[in-house]
């Protein structure tokens, strides 16, 4: 057990090595930039991963949420010259809000009812990002968004401009937000979920209120989607509705189902993976989306936790072969 | 006004008719395998994609043509149920519709690369003529949709009626265990379903076509409607899904022609969402009682 | 300490509990039988808030808890276990007892995120009292094993130490003895008994009637959703309303 | 057991199967050609819509950009240096747009791009190649903002929304005498930037105009068409793309509407004419390029097209093939450069100074936002063929 | 006529099962008695093919047919009415009685068939085309009885039919299958009501945790000690 822990803090030591490293080992500025984007991605499939992972709902709203953070924060900077560190807090408080209000009467609704729904609501959100003109400005979208305000720490001040200052403040939230997850997954709240997920009524009478962990939960998953669309807008500078569509929520499934749901490892692995393996098959465009739909089929088939769980249950047969000889 | 309302209600039928044909099929095989099938509305694509081939291709005629696609279609919805249903049988809900999401994005695909992306007209013996009366138009191939919808309905309200395969469909669907002690071989029900199933969404595919486009893209364009038909309905509710689909449909009319086309959309999935709050099994669904 | 008056609940037409008043007092172990069908279930859903009742009351400790949400009823100090196990099949034993015992965790959702001082402190001695209970048990060494690879009987035992972990006053078993083989029985007998050495209160439904004649202080029988007899085992065994309702009413002519 | 077995092995075998797919995309990147700077080509990206909704156009693109290339390089190249192009898709997804134009920049070092087909994927890139400081030759995306966004490394050499709208709306006041419209408008920020500039413009010269939307891929315009019919508009103005664009005017025939057709861009193209199927009779479109041009750049062009590919230019092909001799001529009036950074500003430079440069769409000249001053064509569909309504034939 | 050998169930972890045999002869009321939980329906469940036994051999009129999917063991003959009654409530009577004859080939005498059940039931020839769910218990009782007739088995095997029934129906069912069994049908009946299932029964089981604890003659069981305690736990 304990060379197993062992083990794990190593890989992990390790991973934060190479992720803080990664921007100075001599790659061309494109790789910076799929380091950026894969860190958003983890970002939003741990978002979603709360939700459908551990509380077993699946949600397809998850870029709406993403899009709301990302129009919220943009608006408060563009139009109220609000300082970045403020406008990003608060997109991510009103994609959380907003998923309060929508989740109050559509989490109890079961299974497909409930994907539905999401679904209605993220194509809903979408509309109203193209057709509300007087904010949103509609298809064009928002350009110039300001980066994020320059820090001064005395001595120097950081700016947040280049794709490695982006990916530094990224990766910065990113480690934060991840010990904040671990500790939620890891308190009586993951505990909940997970036990929500594996049977409700039980869980119910275990004395845990479902209904508002399912809330928070999904509240929780929305407003880290939102905080990743501040960042978004404040790293690319130009958000439109285009962004934000159900088959933006179906690559933020897929990154989580491949990389394996209901742990925090998972939607990592999985979300560096597609990114990667998306900007890989550039090439075979065409036949990228025909392997990605026969991968998902198989993995939800073959391997329902993803590359996680078969990495976890590989180390196992290691280990108990080692034991047995 | 009254005009421009009846001409409306008309264009209302047609798209319902079309949600209809889409939405049997996912309804019945949720209700009988137990299956959320997220590929559905790919059924629909392919289906359209055969109807080109032998219409336009092989030059049949139309409803020669839309038999034979309803048949080939069939043949396909068996093979879903064999490759893709029955290994997902036992799964969870969500690793069904992950399952099957995967499966759509992998048919469409193949459709992009088979048939290329660009959307191929469709045209039949039937596409130019049209009718008009009192200033309301329709084509007759619209004449055609709806019609046929009805047709199409009739025969399957009468094969799950009164058909001794409807009955066992049936059976399946309200008591499976009970099903089996009748005798039931619940493979070939499920077998038969996909079939049927399919045959469906192959019509609507196929009717449809020559009024719009055919392109690889239209499935994904119809398959969150057609849920919130199925969901309206009641999922697994045969009769439920078609006035859900008529309902639907209307409400986009109307909304699209009264109220303002940039929210045509966002009316139908807050009438699902609003009807959801009220009676979350939908308009005609039946709340179950979990047994604990 | 729990008070049921006039309790109703009917499905469709039908009245599945019929005017039932029942009582228990602290510290009794209450055995509850009856014929399949008869309704012992759905009193003990409708005492843990999984069913409303259509009419009449429910009071623990001085408490109404009829109609209040399960994870209510919980905290006001009722555990249960369910006839068909459902225990949170992917989660390790020790898990599922953390589960067991959220609701007396004191912290917020703050304390949670943050790992506050007041989260360890009280996700310590929840696991104090967790390990004496793994330890009363001797399931000491399951505990990082998921509960869906446990063997039966110890998957009844641990639903049993779930409901404990939540420190209720006043547990309710169903069917804790369905599916186990004679010895293990045996064990859960010793076990129930001793949960009323520790002071709590029992109720439990079984079927297994060398179980319930031996540990229940008192008895009630169910036929059709209304009581048809109460009190110590040797009275039950001998009440001819009992009988006729498990073996057919000619007993008279036979015996 | 036994099924849990062949679970395992098959998810071995999936994961194998998975690396094995990385390791290729691994191999694809290291892939990294190490020639001589000095006779090194001329890299150029190309970005645009291979896959997605926008295929078909993304496909023209290609095709036109490869025919110049290959004149180009066929005759000795640019100063001595072939080109090379790279092409990038987007699906018409920006953040995708924002990867390849990434990609094209700072793996590959392009010395400058074309694209893209979306005005919002063209606005997404737009920061990018102002940090990275390289030029981009917009040939198609139509949105204002993109040169009226201060932006100095971006140059267009197409006519943008409010243009286009402008010289169809100027003939139709100045040649007819309809007032009333109504606007059939797909919601993007395409089919939307050219409503307003209707809007803005009947505004001003008198007139009324009602408008309503419909979203990509829609196929049911009845409800949409019958609320105008009843408003009974003498013109009804599409902004939109073919295949829609299509729809609309055989459901607009099948309604029995009476009024006068309008289109843009894409209304004007034989794909349209193959999908519309008659229902396209009498509409008049604007058009960048026309087949039946006399401008002998264009002869050529189409002559050379039809050679490689055997089927008749599109536009889009057209304004992206002009693109690649735009930028070629810049070239050769720049002075040499060290690197490619240098090279990328010198060839800015030259951009902003392109004037009165021939080309198969007509002269360009640029201002100083980097928008060219094209002049587009109004065509009318008559059995299936283009008449040119303007500029008159001489 | 059937012979079981060694018959065990498991589901999962839980042996519900455990190595039975038993006999029934061409003719007879066979009662499997005992308390909830003792294994019986599983048992039946077993016999008709709905779970499949972990072990053990099952031989109908002579022929092996452990393993036999739920379909073949209807066509050979043995028809299951299962606990709950588990009619199709959505569906008429009529149709459930037809659902009933679906492995029949011969569907021309079908007409026979409804005027027997009719006969022994008629409340529902009163009912035939009402939905089976809005029927009361007890005809839904008849219903399911009837239903399992229909596919003109020799073997019965009746799963708990006096439950949730009001003690005169009860009896009224009881007459039923005594008659039903006069006129030449072999029955497998559980009963949790012992005495009444004894009562009408040739021979008598009674199951305990899994085993069969006692057979006999029914007469004998009726005054068998054990049968209490089975029952009582005394």
């Amino acid at each position: 057990m304990k060379q197993w822990m062992n083990l794990k803090t190593l890989v992990i030591i390790v991973a934060i090595l190479f992720a803080v490293a990664f921007p100075q080992m001599g790659f061309k500025m494109y790789y910076v930039h799929i380091g950026v984007l894969s860190l958003l991605h983890i970002l939003l499939a741990l978002g979603l991963n709360l939700v459908a992972g551990y509380a077993g709902q699946l949600s397809l709203a998850q870029a709406a949420f993403f899009g709301i953070g990302a129009y919220v924060s943009a608006l408060l900077m563009l139009n109220l010259k609000w300082s970045f560190w403020l406008a990003a807090p608060l997109g991510a408080l009103a994609a959380g809000l907003v998923a309060v209000g929508i989740g109050l009467p559509t989490l109890r609704l079961k299974g497909p009812y409930f994907v539905i729904s999401t679904m209605g609501f993220g194509e809903i959100v979408r509309l109203v990002f193209l057709n509300w003109e007087s904010v949103t400005r509609g298809p064009n979208g928002l350009p110039g968004i300001p980066a994020p305000d320059p820090i001064s720490l005395g001595f120097v001040t950081l700016t947040f401009e280049s794709r490695v200052e982006n990916y530094y403040l990224i990766l910065t939230v990113l480690l934060v937000v991840l010990v904040l997850y671990y500790n939620l997954v890891h308190s009586r709240i993951g505990r909940a979920l997970r036990a929500i997920r594996n049977d409700y009524i039980a869980t119910q009478v275990m004395g845990i209120h479902v209904a508002f962990y399912r809330i928070l939960a999904f509240g929780v998953g929305a407003a880290l989607s939102g905080l990743t669309g501040a960042l978004y807008a404040g790293y690319i500078r130009f958000i439109s509705p285009d962004t934000f569509t159900i088959g933006e929520s179906i690559n933020i499934l897929i990154m989580m189902v491949i990389g394996g749901m209901g742990t925090i490892s998972g939607p990592i692995i999985g979300a560096i993976f597609i990114t990667y393996l998306l900007e890989t098959m550039r090439v075979f465009a065409e036949y990228r989306l025909v392997i990605y739909g026969l991968l998902m089929f198989l993995v939800i088939l073959y391997m329902p936790h993803g590359i996680a769980g078969m990495l976890k249950k590989l180390s196992l047969r290691v280990r108990a072969g080692k034991k047995e000889a | 006004m009254f005009q421009e309302f009846v001409q409306q209600i008309v264009n209302g039928l047609v798209l319902g008719s079309t949600y209809a044909l889409i939405a049997l099929g996912l309804t019945m095989i949720y209700g009988i395998l137990g299956i959320v099938n997220w590929a559905h509305s790919e059924l629909y694509m392919l289906g359209a994609f055969v109807g080109v081939f032998l219409v336009v291709h092989l030059k049949l005629p139309f409803l020669l043509g839309l038999v034979l696609a309803m048949l080939v279609m069939a043949l396909f919805g068996m093979a879903m149920d064999l490759l893709v249903f029955r290994p997902l049988r036992s799964a969870p809900e969500m690793n069904m519709i992950i399952g099957t999401l995967g499966i759509s994005i992998f048919l469409v695909q193949a459709a992009v690369i088979v048939f290329s992306p660009n959307p191929v007209r469709f045209p039949t013996e039937f596409s130019d003529a049209y009718l008009s009366f009192m200033g309301i138009s329709i084509t007759l191939q619209r004449l055609m949709v709806f019609c046929v919808t009805l047709v199409l309905i009739a025969l399957l309200n009468y094969i799950i009626k009164y058909t001794t395969v409807g009955k066992a469909m049936r059976a399946c669907e309200q008591n499976r265990d009970a099903a089996k002690l009748m005798g039931i071989d619940i493979n070939r029900i499920s077998l038969i379903t996909c079939a049927i199933g399919a045959a469906l969404a192959a019509a609507a595919g196929t009717l449809v076509g020559p009024i719009f486009l055919v392109s690889p893209q239209m499935g994904l364009a119809a398959i969150s409607k057609v849920f919130a038909v199925v969901i309206l309905g009641g999922m697994g509710n045969v009769p439920g899904a078609i006035w859900a689909a008529f309902i639907l449909g209307l409400a986009e009319s109307l909304t699209a022609g009264f109220i303002s086309s940039y929210y045509k959309d966002v009316v139908t999935f807050c009438i699902l969402i609003t009807v959801l709050i009220i009676k979350p099994a939908g308009l005609f669904g039946r709340s179950q009682i979990e047994k604990v | 300490m729990l008070k049921c008056e006039q309790l109703t609940i009917r499905f469709g037409g039908l009245s599945a509990i019929d005017r039932l008043d029942f009582e228990i007092d602290s510290g009794e172990i209450r055995g509850l039988i009856g014929p399949n069908g008869s309704g012992k279930t759905t009193l003990f859903n409708l005492i843990s808030g999984i069913y409303t009742p259509t009419s009449g009351s429910i009071v623990f400790e001085g408490k109404p808890i009829a109609g209040r949400r399960p994870d209510e009823v919980t905290r006001a100090g009722i555990a249960r276990t369910f006839q068909n196990i459902r225990l949170f099949g992917d989660m390790t034993v020790w898990e599922n007892l953390l589960v067991g015992r959220h609701s007396r965790l004191k912290q917020n959702v703050f304390d949670d995120i943050f790992s506050t001082a007041k989260k360890r402190r009280e996700e310590s001695l929840a696991r104090e009292m967790l390990e004496n209970l793994l330890k009363q048990f001797r399931m000491e060494k399951l505990r990082d094993e998921l509960a869906k690879n446990l063997p039966y009987g110890l998957q009844r035992e641990l639903e049993i130490m779930r409901a404990m972990a939540s420190e209720p006053r006043l547990l309710m078993l169903d069917e804790p003895a369905a599916g186990m083989n004679p010895q293990e029985t045996d064990q859960l007998m010793l076990q129930i008994k001793r949960l009323k050495e520790l002071g709590f209160t029992v109720l439990v439904v079984e079927h297994d009637m060398k179980l319930v004649m031996n540990i229940c202080d008192k008895i009630t029988v169910l036929n059709y959703g209304k009581k048809i007899a109460e009190g110590v085992p040797r009275e039950i065994q001998a009440h001819p309303e009992v009988i006729g309702a498990y073996l057919g009413k000619q007993v008279k002519d036979s015996a | 057991m036994f099924k849990q077995k062949t679970k395992f092995l098959s998810a071995i075998a999936l994961s194998a199967v998975m690396s094995v797919s990385l390791l290729a995309g691994c191999g694809g990147g290291a892939k990294e050609p190490a020639k001589p700077a000095v006779q090194a080509p001329i890299k150029l990206g190309v970005i645009g819509p291979y896959t997605g909704p926008n295929a078909k156009p993304g496909q023209s693109m290609k095709q036109g950009v490869n025919l110049a290339v290959e004149e180009i390089n066929k005759a000795g190249g640019v100063k001595g240096r072939k080109l090379e192009v790279l092409f990038e898709d987007d699906a018409s997804v920006p953040a995708q747009s924002v990867s390849a134009t990434e990609k094209l920049i700072n793996k590959d070092e392009v010395s400058f791009l074309i694209g893209t087909f979306n005005s919002a994927t063209t606005l997404a890139d737009m920061k990018i190649i102002e940090r990275d400081k390289t030029p981009m030759l917009v040939p198609i995306a139509v949105a204002i903002e993109i040169t009226e966004s201060g932006n100095k490394w971006v140059f267009r050499n197409s006519a943008t929304n409010p243009m286009q709208a402008e010289q169809l709306m100027n003939y139709i006041y100045k040649e007819t005498k309809l007032r009333k419209f109504a606007v059939l408008h797909e919601n993007t920020d395409y089919g939307k930037g050219l409503m307003v500039a209707v809007q803005n413009y009947v505004k001003k010269n008198g007139g009324s105009m009602i408008a309503e939307s419909y979203s990509i891929g829609d196929t049911d315009f009845y409800a949409q068409l019958t609320k105008i019919k009843n408003n009974a508009p003498e013109g009804l103005i599409i902004c939109g793309n073919l295949s829609e664009g299509s729809q609309i005017t055989r459901q607009f025939k099948e309604l029995g509407l009476k009024a006068q057709l309008f289109g843009f861009g894409g209304l004007s193209s034989f794909d349209f004419n193959n999908v519309a199927a008659g229902s396209n009779e009498g509409l008049i479109a604007t058009s960048y390029f026309e087949n039946a041009s006399p401008n002998p750049l264009a002869q050529n062009f189409i002559k050379g097209y039809k050679a490689k590919y055997n089927v008749d230019p599109d536009m889009f092909a057209a304004a992206i093939y002009e693109s690649v001799y735009i930028a070629k001529a810049a070239i050769e009036k720049m002075g040499e450069t060290k690197d490619i950074a240098a090279f990328r500003v010198a060839l800015r430079d030259q951009l902003a100074k392109t004037k009165d440069l021939p080309g198969v769409q007509g002269p360009t000249t640029f201002d100083a936002k980097g928008q060219a001053d094209k002049q587009v064509m109004i065509i009318q569909w008559e059995k299936g063929q283009k008449k040119i309504l303007y500029p008159k034939a001489k | 006529m059937l012979k079981i050998r060694d018959l065990s169930v498991h589901y999962g972890k839980i042996k519900a099962v455990r190595q039975i045999d038993m006999d029934i002869a061409q003719g007879e009321i066979v009662s499997l008695i005992g308390a909830n939980g003792a294994g019986k329906s599983t048992t039946l469940r077993a016999l008709s093919g709905l779970v499949k036994a972990a072990g053990g051999s099952v031989e109908f009129e002579g022929k092996d047919i452990t393993g036999w999917n739920a379909k073949s063991i209807v066509e050979a003959g043995i028809s299951h009415c299962p606990e709950g009654r588990q009619i199709f409530p959505r569906m008429t009577v009529m149709e459930n009685l037809e659902l009933g004859a679906y492995t029949r080939k011969d569907t021309k005498n079908l007409s026979v068939e409804y005027d027997r059940i009719f006969e022994y039931f008629p409340v529902l020839a009163q009912r035939r085309s009402q939905m089976g769910g809005t029927l009361s218990g007890g005809e839904q009782q008849m219903l399911a009885i009837g239903r399992a007739l229909m596919s003109k088995p020799k073997l019965l095997l009746l799963d708990e039919p006096s439950l949730g029934l009001a003690p005169l129906l009860v009896e009224k069912i009881f007459e039923i299958i005594q008659n039903i069994n006069r006129e030449g049908m072999t029955v497998l009946l559980i009963e949790q009501n012992a005495w009444q299932a004894l009562n009408i029964a040739n021979r008598g089981y009674v199951m305990e945790t899994g085993s069969v604890a006692v057979t006999g003659a029914a007469s004998e069981l009726l005054h068998n000690d054990h049968v209490r305690r089975a029952y009582l736990g005394e």
